[in-house]
């Protein structure tokens, strides 16, 4: 049971402490409305445009690659963990050991050809460019 | 107190963690926000896999754990270009307003 | 003669190749599909003869031919699977029954050409289709080796004879006479169908013949008393018996379901014909010989069929008396026999009966194709009071339907007479015991003058006296092939007898009683489908009047002296030049007789009385309550359909909310079935 | 036979072959992108699911899976993580089959599509996940099947960029999608919390061992959710939200392949999962029911919604899309049938519908697809009167919406009649009127199958049309479907068998 005392009193301390600290300054601070105050931040040069702008498509296909192609290095993990071990045991064989890592690499190699074949990570194709594309 | 011992405390966390997630999905409307509630409820599961793995002293939980990051990944991938063509077709990324076929 | 067996399927196939072949081709053949189904039934007649030779030599034959359903079941008696199958069944009975069939169907198909193509008829592709068809099921039915399978053929026989009653389909009268034979024999037939329900369910076989037959499992059952569907054994055979029989009433036109014959007339006469002498009537008596050693088991069963036979020997006799229609008479004449071997079933002289089935196909098959010949000679006049003084014009027709006649009537030694005093002697001796077969005896005796009057007096009125009219003046002639089948059928008439002379053999110690032999498993036989195996099941105790010789002369004179009286009497008053009509002397009980006992009006009350307002009652009842309910099912199913497609708002949020509430609905339920939440 | 000689991970081939055929498609665009070489890239595909279609049928045939003397036995790959028996082989069987189907059919729908080697790579990758998932033998490898046919069907249904049918159907099926695949992973989270293994075996050990006394609440909530996960892949209530748009905003060869190969393939690992891992008696004394309960419940709710809400549809689609949950609901019998000691024939029967309604079902919705690729328009109406013009392709429709109804004697009647005495013959209360349920829905959807076929043949057409054309890849899947169907009815007797004997062996 005490064990929930220390958690409870950890969750209480962590919902006090924020809501207490903005519920001073909520006290605290003048209200002076300024509409310079809700204008863009950008290190102190004068803001053009809003926060809303579009970025490129070519943006979200470059983090989409990254985030797949980072993520999926993390399943090269396990297998480095155990790569070791495995090569200096008798009861596997090299090929039992690379054999899979390989295929995984030449998976992701096949996808990565497939998407810079086909203009993935080209970048910011001129209008020029895309109508020879075309 | 044993961390092996108080594995249920890691269940309540991601108990938690999923609640909120779920009650992301519910309440949400932008279709990115959908998406960062799923990743919670998916985390939420990480949590306690890899709580468990501990708990059993097995590895099972923490590699699947790998995997179900990478899935997630890729699932974020094809979400957003699902998301993109949404914005594309009905100029907003609101999820409530895709209705041209019910009943 | 094993191998002679294997042909046996042919002796039904080949009629139905004609039917198809007259179906199809008939139009471009040059007899209209005349000569197809002559060919094809002598083939069926040569093939019988085969099968009757092959069982004169002491072989049978019981094979399955094809099997359409097995499967478990649960019987009365515990055995646990029943099979259906179409079955080959060729034992002395059924042998003899081919040969008659096919003999007559044979003959039939010649007469035809005579009597439909010489009249140059339309539509006779369909009227040679009919009859081939009309063989085919007799035949298969013949051959069958079960009770469901005879069943179909018995409704087979049934559809046909409606197809050609109905032959003549524009006119107003065919098509009913079609329509109430067909449903008068139907209503006999439902309980037929109950019947073989019945008798499935209780014994897990249909089998006519061995171990397995229902027959056989009767037996053990009485035997060990078991107790079948809450009834003793014997009381449950009967009321089986008796559903069976419902059917053998509606086919043999017993009382009270004859009324459809007498109006089958409106067919071709030779359709009448085939009707009357070897198929559709035949067919029933034909059914009670098949399963005789089912019935046997049943005394009560017996006694009802020979009472119901003695009773309608007599009542369809005074009915034939009163006729004008050459035809009509004929067909109560058909009915009143039929009776006869009702009740030489009724009384356990299974002999008799066939013998008197055999004869009577004969004699009545003739007289119908007599009766063809001289409507064909009057041009198409059946009114009997019409003719007069055929005798010389038409001295074939004279003959053969003088032999007919004196067979029908019983007169010695044409074959009628030995069949119909064996048939009455075996009533007699069992009636000497049995006040009721006592009283069938006496009714099947009377009708014995009946007989002879109403035959002579359509003998004298036909072919005797002055020509009454221009046409009985002037006849059509007739062409060979309408006096070969009567000169055939002449012949047997007068010497089919000889089959089973049991008086002269008992007199004179002579083993001459063919039949009988046959019949009795001295050729070939199969186990438990004997005379003698019947004879030891019948449980009638026999009486004679001092002793068998005296009571069997006895009998035989008093039948023969009836026969001859009514021919006399009929000699008296009509066998003058130019006869009159004696009906006012029956006074009230003519017009009882002319209308025939109110049968059809009685039974026509039943339809109209009775069955429509309850028909129009559940027909009331279906469309309110019933449809009602349909509707409103399928009315409240669409609406309900359109309220649950209502779910699907089409915004993914409130699926995702729903899904969430369904989930946990779900795991409430579970929950607290599963008792998580105590 | 030869099956012997070869190393133990080419039990998967008929997977492997999908992912190679997957792999060779993207070489093949990678070698020219926008490249529009259709009959290239169905043929490829199309011999892709055939090759694997051959190599399962060659495993069945060889008797792979099959105990006894004749039999290979079951050939188990990575320490249980995959198991190849006569279940997996027959799944992958149904799978190669409507992927071979579809792929064919695309090749005339798809015509004017930008994006045609993306198309059928994505359709291959799904392909090659539904093939995994009938061989998969542990949460983990279940789960990776899982999401690579999630993935591939979320593009898929999408393909159709411009269209806002088709995005918004990507858009719904996804979410829907990525909402069950959490439930579902958490759900594998909280048995693995319970058990500590993932590998179906040893769950199943590890419950008979004790183990997880004491987690039985884990446990519980943790089989619900692996429900939710499979009911997703089923399209099952309450999971079945997407199935109607998403079937009905996807292009139509999509539809067949998702209501037919995707459902099956979420059939297989329920079937594998609940029968291997969770020994009902085991499970029941320690969350305190059968979770057979859990299908009986969703059997019949997925089943009356689905045939209900098909009932008042106007649009073709949506009744097939709506029909389609009322077969998966149908199929769910074979899961509400099982018993402590048995139910091998009821679902022998789920799996012969499932494999009759690969069939069916996909004709219908490829009928569907020809429709959209004539341009006919969507609703009832619109389909009046076709059959003065395509009389060869509305004679098959009117075979696969009989068999769908059930009407004897095609494949569909007989699937179903199995499922009943099947459900029958295991007798209790609740199956009684799983049976009961199952009989009232098939009368109810005969009345809107048949109200498609009275507009084919019998309505007279609102508009005046002009010849349509006839397609040679979508006739050929057609009519191969239409064959199948009725062809079936006469291979039933070997079909019910090794459905029969491949559900005996893993229960």
């Amino acid at each position: 049971m005490n064990d929930w005392i220390a958690i409870g009193a950890l969750a209480l301390v962590g919902l006090l402490i924020p809501l207490g600290m903005m519920a001073v300054s909520y006290l605290l601070r003048p209200s002076v409305p300024e509409t310079n105050k809700r204008a863009t931040y950008e290190s102190g040069e004068v803001p053009t445009g809003g926060t809303r702008v579009r970025f490129n498509i070519q943006y979200y296909m470059v983090a989409l690659l990254f985030l797949v192609f980072d993520i999926e290095t993390v399943l090269l993990f396990p297998w480095a963990v155990v790569y070791l071990d495995a090569v200096e045991s008798d009861a596997v064989s090299l090929t039992e050991i690379l054999g899979p890592m390989v295929a995984f690499v030449v998976i992701l190699l096949v996808g990565l050809a497939w998407a810079w074949r086909n203009g993935a990570v080209q970048w910011a194709q001129t209008p020029r460019q895309v109508e020879s594309d075309r | 107190m044993s961390v092996a011992a108080g594995v249920e405390y890691y269940v309540l966390l991601s108990m938690g963690l999923f609640c909120i997630g779920l009650f992301g999905i519910l309440t949400r409307r932008n279709a990115l926000m959908f998406l960062m509630s799923v990743e919670l409820m998916l985390n939420a599961a990480n949590i306690n896999l890899i709580a468990f793995a501990f708990y059993h002293g097995n590895l099972t939980g923490q590699v699947f754990a790998l995997f179900t990051m990478a899935l997630a990944a890729a699932e974020v991938a094809v979400g957003l270009g699902i998301i993109l063509v949404l914005y594309r077709n009905f100029r907003d990324v609101d999820v409530t307003v895709p209705t041209t076929m019910r009943w | 003669m094993e191998g002679a067996f294997s042909y046996a399927p042919a002796i039904a196939a080949f009629p139905l190749v004609a039917f198809v072949v007259a179906l199809a081709f008939g139009k471009y053949m040059p007899k209209k599909g005349a000569l197809a189904g002559i060919l094809a039934t002598a083939g069926s007649l040569l093939l019988s003869v085969v099968m009757l030779v092959a069982v004169a030599s002491g072989e049978v034959y019981h094979g399955t031919i094809y099997e359409w359903a097995v499967g478990d079941a649960l019987t009365e008696v515990g055995a646990d699977g029943i099979e259906f199958t179409f079955g080959i069944l060729i034992d002395p009975l059924s042998a003899l029954m081919l040969v008659i069939v096919s003999l007559v169907a044979f003959l039939v198909h010649v007469f035809s050409l005579g009597y439909m193509n010489g009249e140059g008829e339309t539509g006779l592709p369909r009227y040679y289709a009919g009859l081939g068809l009309f063989t085919f099921s007799m035949l298969s039915f013949v051959l069958a080796d079960n009770l469901l399978m005879a069943f179909m053929f018995f409704e087979l026989v049934g559809l046909c004879s409606f197809l050609l009653i109905g032959f003549w389909f524009r006119t107003r009268s065919a098509p009913s006479a079609a329509k109430k034979a067909f449903l008068v024999t139907r209503f006999g037939d439902y309980f037929f169908l109950i019947g073989v329900v019945a008798i499935a369910s209780t014994f897990g076989t249909l089998q006519f013949a061995g171990e397995e037959s229902f027959v056989a499992a009767a037996e053990t059952a009485i035997a060990d008393g078991t107790t079948l569907f809450g009834f003793g054994p014997e009381t449950w055979v009967t009321i089986t018996g008796l559903l069976v029989l419902g059917g053998v009433i509606g086919k043999s036109a017993q009382f009270p379901l004859h009324t459809w014959l007498p109006d089958a007339m409106e067919g071709p006469t030779t359709v009448s014909a085939l009707i009357h002498a070897a198929t559709m009537v035949a067919a029933g008596v034909y059914l009670v010989a098949r399963m005789f050693g089912y019935y046997a088991q049943s005394p009560t069963a017996l006694s009802i069929i020979a009472f119901v036979g003695g009773f309608t020997a007599l009542f369809a006799a005074t009915m034939g008396v009163v006729k004008d229609d050459i035809k009509q008479v004929l067909a109560y004449s058909t009915i009143s026999q039929y009776g006869y071997m009702m009740l030489g079933m009724g009384v356990g002289g299974y002999v008799a009966g066939v013998f008197h089935l055999m004869n009577h196909a004969f004699f009545k098959a003739l007289l119908f194709l007599g009766a063809g010949s001289v409507i064909v000679l009057m041009h198409h006049e059946q009114d009997m009071w019409k003719m007069g003084g055929l005798k010389d014009k038409a001295p074939v027709t004279y003959w053969t339907f003088l032999a007919g006649a004196l067979a029908l009537a019983g007169i010695v030694p044409f074959s009628g007479f030995w069949s119909k005093d064996e048939v009455l002697y075996d009533a007699l001796i069992v009636g000497l015991e049995q006040p009721v077969i006592l009283a069938a005896y006496a009714m099947g005796l009377l009708a014995v003058f009946f007989t002879g009057f109403y035959t002579f007096r359509m003998v004298f009125l036909t072919f005797h006296g002055e020509p009454r009219t221009d046409t009985a003046e002037n006849p059509h002639s007739v062409g060979w092939s309408i006096k070969f089948p009567l000169v055939v059928l002449g012949a047997l008439a007068l010497l089919a007898g000889v089959a089973n002379l049991a008086p002269v053999a008992k007199l004179t110690g002579m083993d001459i009683t063919y039949l009988e032999f046959w019949l009795d498993g001295e050729y070939g036989y199969v186990e438990g489908l004997t005379y003698h195996d019947y004879h030891e099941l019948v449980a009638f105790e026999e009486g004679y009047i001092s002793s068998e010789t005296v009571t069997m002369l006895l009998g035989a004179g008093l039948s023969l002296g009836l026969a001859v009286a009514g021919a006399v009497t009929a000699h008296v008053l009509y066998n003058v030049p130019e006869p009159t009509r004696h009906t006012a002397k029956l006074g009230g009980a003519y017009d009882v007789l002319r209308s025939n006992y109110y049968q059809d009006e009685y039974q026509v009350w039943l339809a109209e009385g009775l069955t429509l307002p309850l028909a129009r009652a559940a027909d009331r009842f279906d469309q309110t309550v019933i449809d009602g309910v349909v509707n409103g099912v399928s009315t409240a199913s669409l609406f309900g359909g359109d309220r649950v497609k209502r779910i699907q708002t089409g915004i993914v949020t409130n699926y995702a909310a729903l899904l969430v509430a369904g989930f946990i609905a779900l795991l409430l339920v579970l929950g607290f079935i599963g008792g998580w939440f105590l | 036979m030869a099956v012997f000689d070869l190393p133990g991970w080419t039990g998967l081939a008929p997977a492997l072959i999908l992912a190679a055929t997957a792999l060779a498609l993207f070489v093949v665009d990678s070698i020219s992108p926008r490249s529009a070489n259709r009959a290239l890239l169905a043929g490829v595909s199309a011999t892709g699911a055939l090759a694997s279609l051959a190599v399962a049928v060659w495993f069945i045939a060889a008797g792979v899976g099959q105990g006894g003397i004749d039999g290979l036995g079951v050939i188990d790959l990575f320490d249980g993580q995959f198991v190849v028996d006569a279940m997996a082989l027959y799944f992958m069987i149904v799978v190669a089959v409507v992927t071979a189907l579809v792929s064919v059919a695309s090749y005339d729908y798809m015509a004017d599509h930008t994006y045609q080697a993306e198309y059928y790579s994505l359709l291959i990758l799904a392909a090659t996940g539904m093939s995994t998932m009938a061989a998969a033998n542990s949460l983990v490898t279940i789960f990776i099947a899982l999401e690579l046919t999630s993935l591939p069907s979320y593009a898929l249904v999408a393909i159709l960029k411009d269209n806002r049918g088709s995005v918004e159907a990507g858009l719904k099926y996804f979410l829907i999608g990525a909402l069950s695949s959490a439930i579902f992973v958490y759900g594998v989270s909280l048995v693995y919390g319970a058990t500590g293994h993932l590998q179906l075996d040893a769950i199943a050990v590890a419950l008979e061992e004790d183990v997880a006394d004491g987690f039985g609440g884990l446990l519980g909530l943790g089989i619900l959710m692996l429900i939710g996960g499979f009911a997703f892949k089923t399209a099952s209530v309450p999971f079945h939200f997407w199935a109607p748009e998403a079937y009905e905003g996807a292009p139509a060869p999509i539809s067949a392949f998702l209501s037919s190969a995707s459902k099956a393939a979420g059939f297989v690992i329920a079937f594998r999962v609940f029968t291997t891992a969770f020994p009902l008696e085991v499970t029941g004394e320690l969350i305190g029911l059968d979770w057979t309960l859990a299908f009986v419940i969703l059997a019949i709710v997925t089943m009356t919604v689905g045939n209900f809400a098909a009932a008042t549809q106007d649009k073709v689609k949506r009744m097939l899309a709506y029909s389609s949950i009322g077969h998966a609901g149908y199929a769910l019998i074979g899961l509400a049938g099982l018993t402590v000691d048995g139910g091998e024939l009821v679902m022998g029967a789920a799996m012969m519908h499932l494999l009759v309604y690969g069939f069916m079902n996909t004709g219908a919705f490829l009928f569907v697809a020809l429709a959209e690729y004539w341009g006919v328009g969507r609703t009832f109406e619109d389909y009046n009167g076709l059959a003065n013009q395509a009389p060869v392709a509305c004679f098959a429709l009117g075979i696969f919406l009989f068999s769908l109804a059930g009407i004897p004697p095609l494949g569909g009647f007989w699937s179903k009649y199995f499922l009943f005495t099947g459900a029958i013959s295991v007798g209790t209360t609740s199956m009684l009127l799983v049976a009961a349920a199952l009989v009232v829905n098939s009368a109810l959807s005969l009345y809107y199958y048949s109200r498609l076929v009275k507009a084919v043949w019998i309505e007279e057409s609102v508009v005046d049309r002009d010849t349509l054309a006839q397609p040679t890849g979508l006739y050929a899947a057609i009519v191969f479907a239409a064959v199948m169907t009725v062809v079936l009815l006469p291979a039933f007797g070997p079909v019910s068998e090794t459905a029969i004997d491949a559900a005996a062996a893993v229960i």
